[in-house]
């Protein structure tokens, strides 16, 4: 790690900060440059709204799936979108634990990443349901039909695991984000957004009792938060892992899951940050160094990864088990094999660049690198479902899986999906901490002083 | 929450100056608000619960109204005409049966041959279409239910359509959930009965129902714990 | 300003300001002392002599009544239906660990939050403090102490005084 | 299964004033209503005709499947008016009857449900099938209720009445009966029933000059003319394979689709399970093109159509039949003639040799000479069941129609203008016709072209009778009234005798009451409650007459030869949705027909499968899509009829290619004829994209040297064992009995409401059959060794599909059933990702039959009709062992073997599937399981499946060891 005392240029004010970042929301810049954004994704969000509508009215028919891939886009999708909501959760809790003040430039975007992110998630396993409108058989309530949810599937857990990771992750953003509330409450002095600041901070004004609650709080939570993160993909990781099919039933697949969910959420949180900075002039407050200390996250986590595929072909050929090299080797030269050479080259080629520290540093560089990232997790997402189910044991069962139009439209509209709120957000809510930022600076003048 | 709990705010505090934004009462109108919508959740969820075991959702709060307005009160209770005489399939095949309009004139051939009310019923038989009654105890579709199995092992006609004996109008007497089924199905014993009494609407059980339940259950070979199989009744 | 006090505001420049003046204040025996800082301030809390706070042992009873819950809420739907599910035992606690676990977890990080709103006597959207001329500063980059007036030791004019010679940039009477 | 069995008494079926409770809906005006919107056609029905429409509508909506649970609506009950003593609602009757196939007579169990019938079953009790039966008889049912069904009389195309076609009979017998029926012709399909033979002869009484004609596009008549040739009379050839050690077969596919097939299927299976330590029958196969019986084959010889002859002369040589001279052999075919020849002297008269019905006559004169050589005892020769058999062919006929000698022509079941060879030009010579009557069921392309469309009834609304391929008679009941305006084939013969309103059993009566004479009431009820008249045909004594000599198939090129199609055969069944979608044997390919070729011949022109191929006859040509067929003879091409059809019905219609547009008139089976690409391709419907076992022991083999398999380990378990009930429930399929003929997954689709999804659908991966089977090749692809296995659910006691299903959906009962209930089921679809049998379906989209389609009459009531959204996969028939369950539990005893049999064991003709209860110890199924040959598939996983197999006989020969 790099010396945290300069992470931020000493040479700003505190009150500099808060009016600088309050003033995103109460005195929006770039007006316009949002507009053409929010259009953009409101297109996509109808896009998805339409492909939804399509896909309640005549059945999950209109996907590519069939038997034996009964599982395509929507359960790959899932996973990716909730692999990239982790990252926000590991940075802010994480590196909260551990102190590292450089997540604070990055936390709050983050936590609204992951938010967003997860409910693009959430929202997959409900519409590949077969009959989505009995969703809530899989609740535990006293029905008239005296039959309860199945609580040794993966899916059940599914529930339960998602749900949490929402609400926690609500309530851990939610209270980092009560005292900037406060913060451009008082700045704020139009009437409206003195109510809208005044109502959604609580009367938050900064007592030292309640900071000393506060903190224990904030930091109890993302102590929880951490194990939940991993606990979360670990578990959808068993949604695979549990079933017997070649390729999946295997015991690698939990931390191989949650590596290439921080590797894909850091890729995204690097994307996000980059274009934020240079987007509202917040250079001053995501330099280069928190770029640096992002690629090197980034290459750390891909290498894990990487770790992962080998170890998964290890498995297989030390298992020696016909049906795991026969999925072996159909995924390294079978119809989908574009897919796993995809996951590769996407991954970890370009992710070499990043050795050199000004890659690191160079916001366009690190901007590509990570895009290829997050292609090539969802290739290797595609590559983990469809690979394996398209030939499994059964010779005379072996098919094919290609996405049709809706399957399409649906993905990306839930691109839209996530953009819309998060656009909303960074209008509405102050996208960086500030009192952390201004307690770091703090930290940083003092240390000047000695 | 706005106008009153809002403080209106006076020009003599400056641009930076500071003043409360909201009154006093908007606090208690907050704190009024979240408790509200924390009842209306845990209410509402409740409530459903409560409602999908309501009379209305079963059905059973409801008389739907015949062609003929056939009491079984008077055949059934006055006459004491028995179940089987009309329901004649009800020992030897899954459903009871409904008579057909010659049953009905096996009697009403000889009296109230001209009664306004058995209109219906003439006409039935003069063109041979069929009086189209109103289904009362409708399961769904993907129930396959067996009226001969329950009379042969000693379930008594009123243990599941009660007092026919005293409806005027008939009526859905128990609510025909899952649950109902599912009661009987896990511990049958309770309610049993000897063979002569199926179609007795007032039969009650005796002081050691339980006891001689199992014995019929014994005597009746029934295949106590596979009956709560999905199969037993769906397919 | 209001006929009854809240008590008296001092506005310090810098965190450092704040606590030697809360350091002074309590020596000079006020004990009605509260300050309000745009972030966290390391050593204030001691120095006000804050009690601990017990958030932690809410959040352990909360994760052990979610994770109660989760383990009997599972055993009991298995009891209540017994069904066999791919030959496997009735009471998987293998498989109903993962719910156990999350529903720790959930209750455990609301009940903390919760309790530390609670606690802090949040939401509390009109308090008197509000309508102080500068506090709104305490929010950006201004400290404040404050001196309630419930204070046994607490004097409009003397309390004001010794808050000035303290260093305070500004020192205001805030009204209930 | 209760036996019940029941029959009409009196002329009167299923009567017009009979109401069941079937019919709720359809007594609502709004609903009737509705109809007459959505089918105008509807309105045209006389009265009763219309109710019975109604009926099936209301059918349709009673069964219309899946409605919410919620809350349980009022709605309406009809009671009967007058209910017969013998109909209690909500139980099946059963009527022994019989449908028929190529002229042939299936004896049948029919099942109906208040006056439909929904499944057929064979009739146990019957000698040629003992209760076995194919696809054809399976699927009969739903031809009843075809939409496309012609529904009343039409004249040019316009509706008529029966009046008026009574009327202008009327006027065409005057004319008749000027010249004695002079220029009165008669073209009909094969014909076994004695009541049609006997109006045929009553007619030609009336009128002496009057001519019948006969045109079978495919089946036993091909058969019957080689006969003619061979043996100097026609003759049906009846197989003893029960008695019989070994088969040598040129190019007959006698285990394959036809009238014979349950026949022989039956023999062979017996025959083969003979022993326990070694194959009880061995067959020794040539083939031209790939066919169940040289899948089955121990020793499997690749030839070429034209070459059977040379094969067979050789192969008599071999024997030393004088004559024979064995021409220059391949090594491979020297081997194999060899091992035949040493096995069939070892069997003597045990031995049967046989030439194909679609062979040269070559091959067939010297199949005669040898089995007349070998004394064999296990060919017996019968007068042909089929007839008339002093018919004129179809040649004379559109010779005279040329000549306009033919004034009136009555086309009887038969459908030239679509099945006659092009190069006859049949419909151009029926311009030539002043007045043309189409007797059938659909106004199909012949009945398009003819003056009058005369609606026939289905078998099952019909009574009639016909004979099976053994010549035993059946007696014709109707299962249903008609339920639309038609008539039977005898009442229209009637008509074209001079009667005016003929009741539909007179003339069978009339029939029967000649040969049973004295007590006829009584004979009669009891062959109506048979379901046959006990006596086959008496057997004949025949030699081939040595002067028939052999002669090659004309012409240079590559063989081109024609075969019906094995699932909708010569075209007849084009619009039935269970057949079209039936995979075919060996190509799993539904919806459409192929140009087989060999891989030889694919590598030599570049060809992929699917790739458009045109074959030229002569100066005619079709295209088709190419399938490269393992094991097909190289310079073999074979083209199935039976597609390309115009006036099938909505089913039928526009798929795939005519191969009668090319078939050459004198040459209907083999010719010679060329290939070429097109450069277009399509998309073909198969059901399996991969057919190599990719070297896993999915079918295992045994061998007479080791005649049981290695004991397999069961993977311990962590778990203990739940309790099970008294009985439990197990399946035992024979994959040495197994010839993939797909009656079980047809009896499947019928019992179980399986519904048709169509060919996109079917692209895509979705069939719904709840069971399949798998075909796997094995060695080279030019000659490989086929194996099929039937795939149903296994039932896996430890199943993973239970685990992954998060609302208990899908669950395991006492009696070991993997159960899924589709009133639970929300559609995760992850009990099939988890299933390493892939042997769930899913309803991707809803593909129940629209509501106001009759189809749904096929429904079967007991089993629920599956909505979109939910998983659905064999239940090992439960709706037979609850009812089973139920009847027992009346009678307050315990279940017994055989109380419970599911649809494909019942189906299967080689009773390769065997099911019951393996807590008994005496049960088949449990004496199965102790069998050497028994192994689970994929035990390795654990699962314990419930379905289990016998490894298949590997028997020499053929140097395969």
């Amino acid at each position: 790690m790099t010396d945290q005392s300069d992470i931020l240029p000493v040479n700003q004010s505190m009150g500099g900060v808060s009016d600088q970042l309050t003033g995103i929301p109460l005195h929006f810049p770039a007006e316009r440059r949002w507009l053409i954004a929010m259009l953009f994704a409101s297109l996509l969000l109808l896009m998805f709204m339409v492909s939804v509508v399509e896909l309640f009215t005549r059945g999950v028919g209109i996907w590519g799936i069939n038997i034996p891939v009964n599982w395509a886009f929507a359960i790959h999708n899932y996973v990716w979108w909730l692999g990239i909501g982790h990252a926000g959760t590991l940075i802010s809790a994480l590196l909260l634990l551990t102190q590292s003040e450089w997540r604070n430039s990055l936390n709050r975007f983050a936590e609204t990443m992951t938010l967003f992110a997860v409910i693009c998630a959430g929202i997959y396993p409900v519409l590949h349901l077969g009959r989505p409108w009995y969703l809530y058989w899989m609740f535990p309530y006293p029905a008239t039909m005296n039959v309860w949810p199945q609580f040794r599937s993966p899916l059940e857990w599914d529930i339960w695991a998602v749900l949490t990771y929402l609400t926690v992750s609500f309530a851990f953003w939610y209270t980092g984000l009560i005292p900037d509330l406060a913060a451009a409450r008082d700045r704020a002095t139009k009437r409206g957004w003195q109510i809208f600041f005044g109502i959604t901070s609580l009367g938050w004004r900064g007592s030292a009792a309640h900071w000393l609650r506060w903190s224990q709080a904030y930091r109890l939570t993302a102590g929880l938060a951490v194990p939940l993160v991993v606990s979360v993909h670990s578990e959808v990781s068993l949604l695979f892992a549990a079933g017997q099919i070649p390729g999946w039933h295997s015991t690698i697949f939990p931390p191989y899951f949650v590596m290439g969910a921080a590797f894909s959420g850091f890729a995204v949180v690097s994307i996000i940050a980059i274009s934020l900075r240079s987007w509202f002039g917040l250079k001053n407050l995501v330099t280069d160094d928190h770029l640096d200390l992002l690629g090197m996250v980034l290459i750390a986590t891909g290498l894990m990864t990487a770790y992962g595929y080998v170890f998964e072909i290890f498995d297989a050929l030390y298992s020696g088990d016909a049906h795991e090299l026969q999925t072996l080797a159909d995924r390294m030269t079978g119809a989908y094999a574009w897919t796993y050479w995809g996951a590769i080259v996407f991954n970890f080629i370009p992710l070499q660049a990043l050795w050199w520290r000004i890659v690191r540093r160079t916001g366009w560089m690190l901007m590509l690198i990570s895009i290829s990232v997050v292609i090539g997790m969802w290739l290797e997402r595609y590559m983990i479902l469809v690979t394996s189910l398209y030939r499994d044991f059964l010779v005379s069962s072996w098919s094919h899986f290609t996405p049709t139009f809706w399957d399409w439209s649906t993905y990306f509209g839930t691109i839209g999906l996530f953009l819309v709120p998060f656009l909303l957000a960074i209008r509405f809510i102050p996208m960086i901490s500030i009192f952390e930022t201004e307690e770091l600076l703090h930290e940083e003048k003092e240390e000047e002083h000695g | 929450m706005t106008g009153g709990l809002i403080v209106v705010k006076h020009s003599s505090t400056g641009q930076n100056g500071m003043a409360q934004i909201f009154s006093p009462a908007a606090d208690t109108w907050l704190r009024l608000f979240l408790l509200g919508s924390l009842a209306i959740v845990a209410g509402g969820t409740a409530g459903i619960v409560g409602f999908a075991r309501s009379a209305y959702i079963t059905s059973t709060d409801f008389r739907p109204s015949q062609p003929v307005p056939f009491s079984h009160r008077h055949h059934a209770g006055e006459l004491g005409i028995d179940c089987r005489y009309c329901h004649s399939s009800v020992e030897t095949a899954p459903r009871a049966g409904l008579p057909p309009t010659e049953t009905c004139m096996t009697c009403h051939s000889q009296i109230w041959t001209n009664a306004s009310m058995l209109e219906p019923v003439r006409k039935s038989l003069a063109d041979g279409k069929p009086i189209q009654w109103t289904r009362v105890a409708k399961l769904p579709d993907y129930v396959f239910f067996r009226h001969d199995v329950h009379i042969a092992k000693g379930v008594g006609c009123e243990t599941c359509h009660g007092r026919i004996d005293q409806m005027a109008l008939t009526f859905r007497a128990k609510s025909f959930t899952m649950e109902f089924c599912l009661d009987c199905h896990r511990d049958p014993a309770p309610n049993l009965r000897p063979k002569d009494h199926i179609t007795d609407m007032a039969w009650k059980p005796p002081a050691d129902a339980r006891a001689t339940g199992e014995a019929i259950a014994a005597h009746e070979g029934i295949r106590a714990g596979e009956l709560t199989h999905c199969y037993v009744c769906h397919r | 300003m209001a006929e009854r006090a809240y008590g008296l505001l001092a506005e310090f420049e810098s965190p450092e300001a704040l606590t030697a003046a809360a350091k002074k204040a309590r020596e000079a025996g006020y004990r009605r002392l509260d300050a309000f800082t745009p972030f966290p301030i390391e050593g204030l809390a001691r120095t006000l002599r804050l009690p601990r706070p017990k958030i932690s042992w809410v959040g352990l009873i909360g994760g052990c009544s979610g994770c109660g819950f989760a383990f009997l809420m599972q055993c009991f739907t298995n009891y209540d239906f017994p069904l066999n599910v791919g030959g496997r035992p009735l009471y998987a606690f293998s498989a109903f660990a993962v719910v156990m676990f999350e529903l720790t977890i959930l209750f455990s990080a609301l009940s903390m939050i919760v309790a530390m709103l609670w606690q802090n006597g949040l939401p509390r959207l009109n308090y008197p403090l509000f309508a102080a001329e500068q506090f709104h500063r305490a929010s950006k980059d201004r400290f404040f102490l404050c001196v309630g007036a419930d204070d046994g030791k607490f004097d409009k004019d003397r309390t004001s005084g010794f808050l000035q010679e303290l260093g305070a940039s500004s020192v205001e009477s805030v009204g209930r | 299964m209760t036996r019940r069995r029941s029959n009409h008494v009196g002329a009167k079926p299923a009567g017009p004033r009979l109401w069941s409770s079937i019919e709720e809906l359809s007594g609502d005006p709004a609903f009737q209503a509705w109809v007459d919107a959505e089918y105008p056609a509807a309105a045209e029905f006389t009265p009763t005709a219309r109710r019975q429409f109604l009926k099936l509508m209301g059918a349709s909506f009673a069964l219309a499947g899946l409605a919410g649970c919620e809350k349980s609506p009022f709605v309406a009950a009809l009671p009967y008016v007058d209910q017969p003593e013998s109909e209690t609602i909500g139980v099946p009757r059963i009527y022994a009857t019989a449908v028929t196939f190529d002229g042939y007579a299936q004896p049948v169990i029919a099942t109906t449900w208040s006056g439909r019938p929904t499944k057929l079953d064979g009739n146990p009790d019957h000698p040629v099938t003992m209760g076995r039966s194919d696809v054809f008889m399976q699927a009969a049912v739903l031809g009843l209720y075809d939409p496309d069904r012609a529904q009343a009389p039409t004249r040019r195309g316009e509706p008529a009445t029966w009046q008026d076609v009574v009327a202008a009979i009327a006027l065409l017998r005057g004319s008749w009966s000027k010249d004695q029926g002079e220029g009165l012709h008669l073209l009909i399909g094969p014909q076994s029933s004695p009541t049609l033979l006997r109006q045929l002869d009553a007619l030609r009484k009336q009128f002496p000059k009057a001519q019948i004609h006969l045109h079978a596009p495919a089946g036993g008549a091909a058969r019957r003319d080689l006969m003619a040739a061979v043996y100097g009379q026609p003759l049906d050839l009846h197989y003893v394979l029960d008695d019989c050690d070994v088969v040598v077969s040129f190019d007959d596919d006698l285990l394959g689709p036809g009238a014979n097939q349950v026949r022989n299927a039956r023999g062979w299976a017996a025959s083969r399970r003979r022993s326990s330590r070694q194959p009880g029958i061995r067959l020794y196969a040539a083939e031209s093109v790939p066919a169940a019986t040289g899948a089955m084959a121990g020793a499997r010889l690749m030839a070429d159509a034209s070459r059977m002859a040379v094969l067979a002369e050789a192969f008599a040589a071999k024997l030393g039949i004088s004559g024979a001279a064995s021409g220059d052999l391949t090594p491979a075919e020297q081997g194999w003639i060899e091992d035949a020849a040493k096995a069939s002297n070892a069997a003597k008269s045990r031995a049967l040799v046989t030439s194909g019905s679609y062979g040269d006559v070559g091959t067939a004169i010297w199949v005669a000479r040898i089995n007349d050589a070998l004394k064999s005892a296990v060919l017996k020769f019968s007068q042909p069941v089929t007839g008339p058999s002093d018919a004129a062919s179809l040649g004379d006929l559109v010779a005279d129609m040329r000549a306009g000698k033919v004034q009136t022509l009555v086309i009887l079941d038969c459908n030239p203008a679509y099945t006659a060879p092009a190069g006859l030009g049949f419909t151009d010579a029926l311009k030539q016709v002043r007045s043309t009557l189409h007797l059938g069921l659909q106004r199909d392309e012949t009945g398009e072209l003819c003056e009058w469309q005369l609606p026939l009834t289905h078998a099952l609304e019909s009574w009639s009778d016909a004979r099976a391929v053994d010549g035993t008679a059946s007696i014709i009941q109707p299962t249903i009234a008609p339920f639309y305006d038609v008539r039977s084939v005898h009442q229209i013969m009637a008509m074209l005798l001079g009667e005016i309103d003929p009741a539909a059993d007179a003339a069978v009566r009339q029939t029967w009451r000649a040969s049973f004479g004295g007590d006829f009431d009584a004979r009669w009820q009891q062959a109506l409650y048979d379901g046959f008249v006990e006596g086959a045909l008496p057997e004949v004594s025949a030699t081939p007459s040595g002067n028939a000599k052999s002669e090659k198939p004309a012409g240079k090129g590559l063989d081109i030869v024609f075969r019906p199609d094995p699932t909708i055969w010569d075209g007849q069944f084009s619009n039935v949705g269970w057949l079209q979608e039936l995979p075919k044997p060996l190509t799993t390919l539904t919806w459409g027909n192929v140009v087989t070729v060999s891989p030889a011949l694919a590598k030599r022109l570049t060809i992929a499968n699917g790739d458009n191929l045109e074959v030229m006859i002569g100066d005619r040509s079709v295209v088709g899509p190419a399938w490269i067929m393992p094991g097909q003879a190289e310079n073999t091409v074979s083209l199935s009829l039976g597609y390309g059809r115009k006036r099938a019905g909505r089913v039928g219609d526009g798929l795939g290619y005519d191969a009668y547009g090319v078939r050459p008139a004198d040459q209907p089976w083999i010719a010679k004829g060329s290939l070429r690409k097109t450069g277009t391709n399509e998309t073909l419907a198969v059901t399996q994209l991969h057919h190599r076992m990719e070297g896993f022991d999915l079918v295992r083999e045994v061998t007479a040297a080791h005649p049981s398999l290695a004991k397999q380990e069961t993977p311990p378990s962590l778990y203990p064992p739940w309790p099970s009930a008294k009985n439990a429930w197990g399946m035992v399929i024979d994959l040495d009995s197994c010839i993939g003929c797909n009656a079980c997954v047809a009896a499947c689709t019928a019992e179980n409401n399986v519904p048709v999804v169509g060919k996109d659908q079917v692209i895509v991966g979705r069939e719904m059959h709840w069971i399949r089977i798998a075909r796997y090749y094995e060695g080279e692809a030019d000659a490989p060794r086929s194996f099929f296995q039937p795939v149903p659910c296994m039932h896996c006691e430890q199943a993973p599909c239970e685990m992954g299903c998060p609302v208990h959906a899908t669950e395991h009962n006492s009696e070991g059933v993997n159960q899924m209930v589709y009133n639970r089921c929300i559609g995760t679809r992850t009990c099939s990702s988890y299933c390493p049998y892939k042997v769930r379906r899913f309803n991707f989209l809803d593909y129940r039959a629209p509501p106001q389609s009759p189809v749904h009459a096929a429904d079967n009531p007991d089993v629920t009709v599956r909505s979109r959204g939910v998983m659905e996969k064999c239940t090992y028939c439960t709706q037979r062992i609850e009812s089973a369950h139920a009847a027992a539990d009346k009678e307050n005893r315990g279940l017994r073997e055989g109380d419970v049999v599911t649809a494909c064991q019942a189906a299967c003709p080689t009773r390769a599937i065997t099911f019951g209860d393996i807590n008994d110890p005496d049960s088949e199924v449990s004496r199965l399981r102790r069998d050497g040959r028994h192994y689970a598939l994929l035990e390795e996983l654990g699962t314990r499946p419930r379905t289990t197999y016998l490894a298949r006989w590997r028997d020499g020969g053929g140097g395969e060891g």
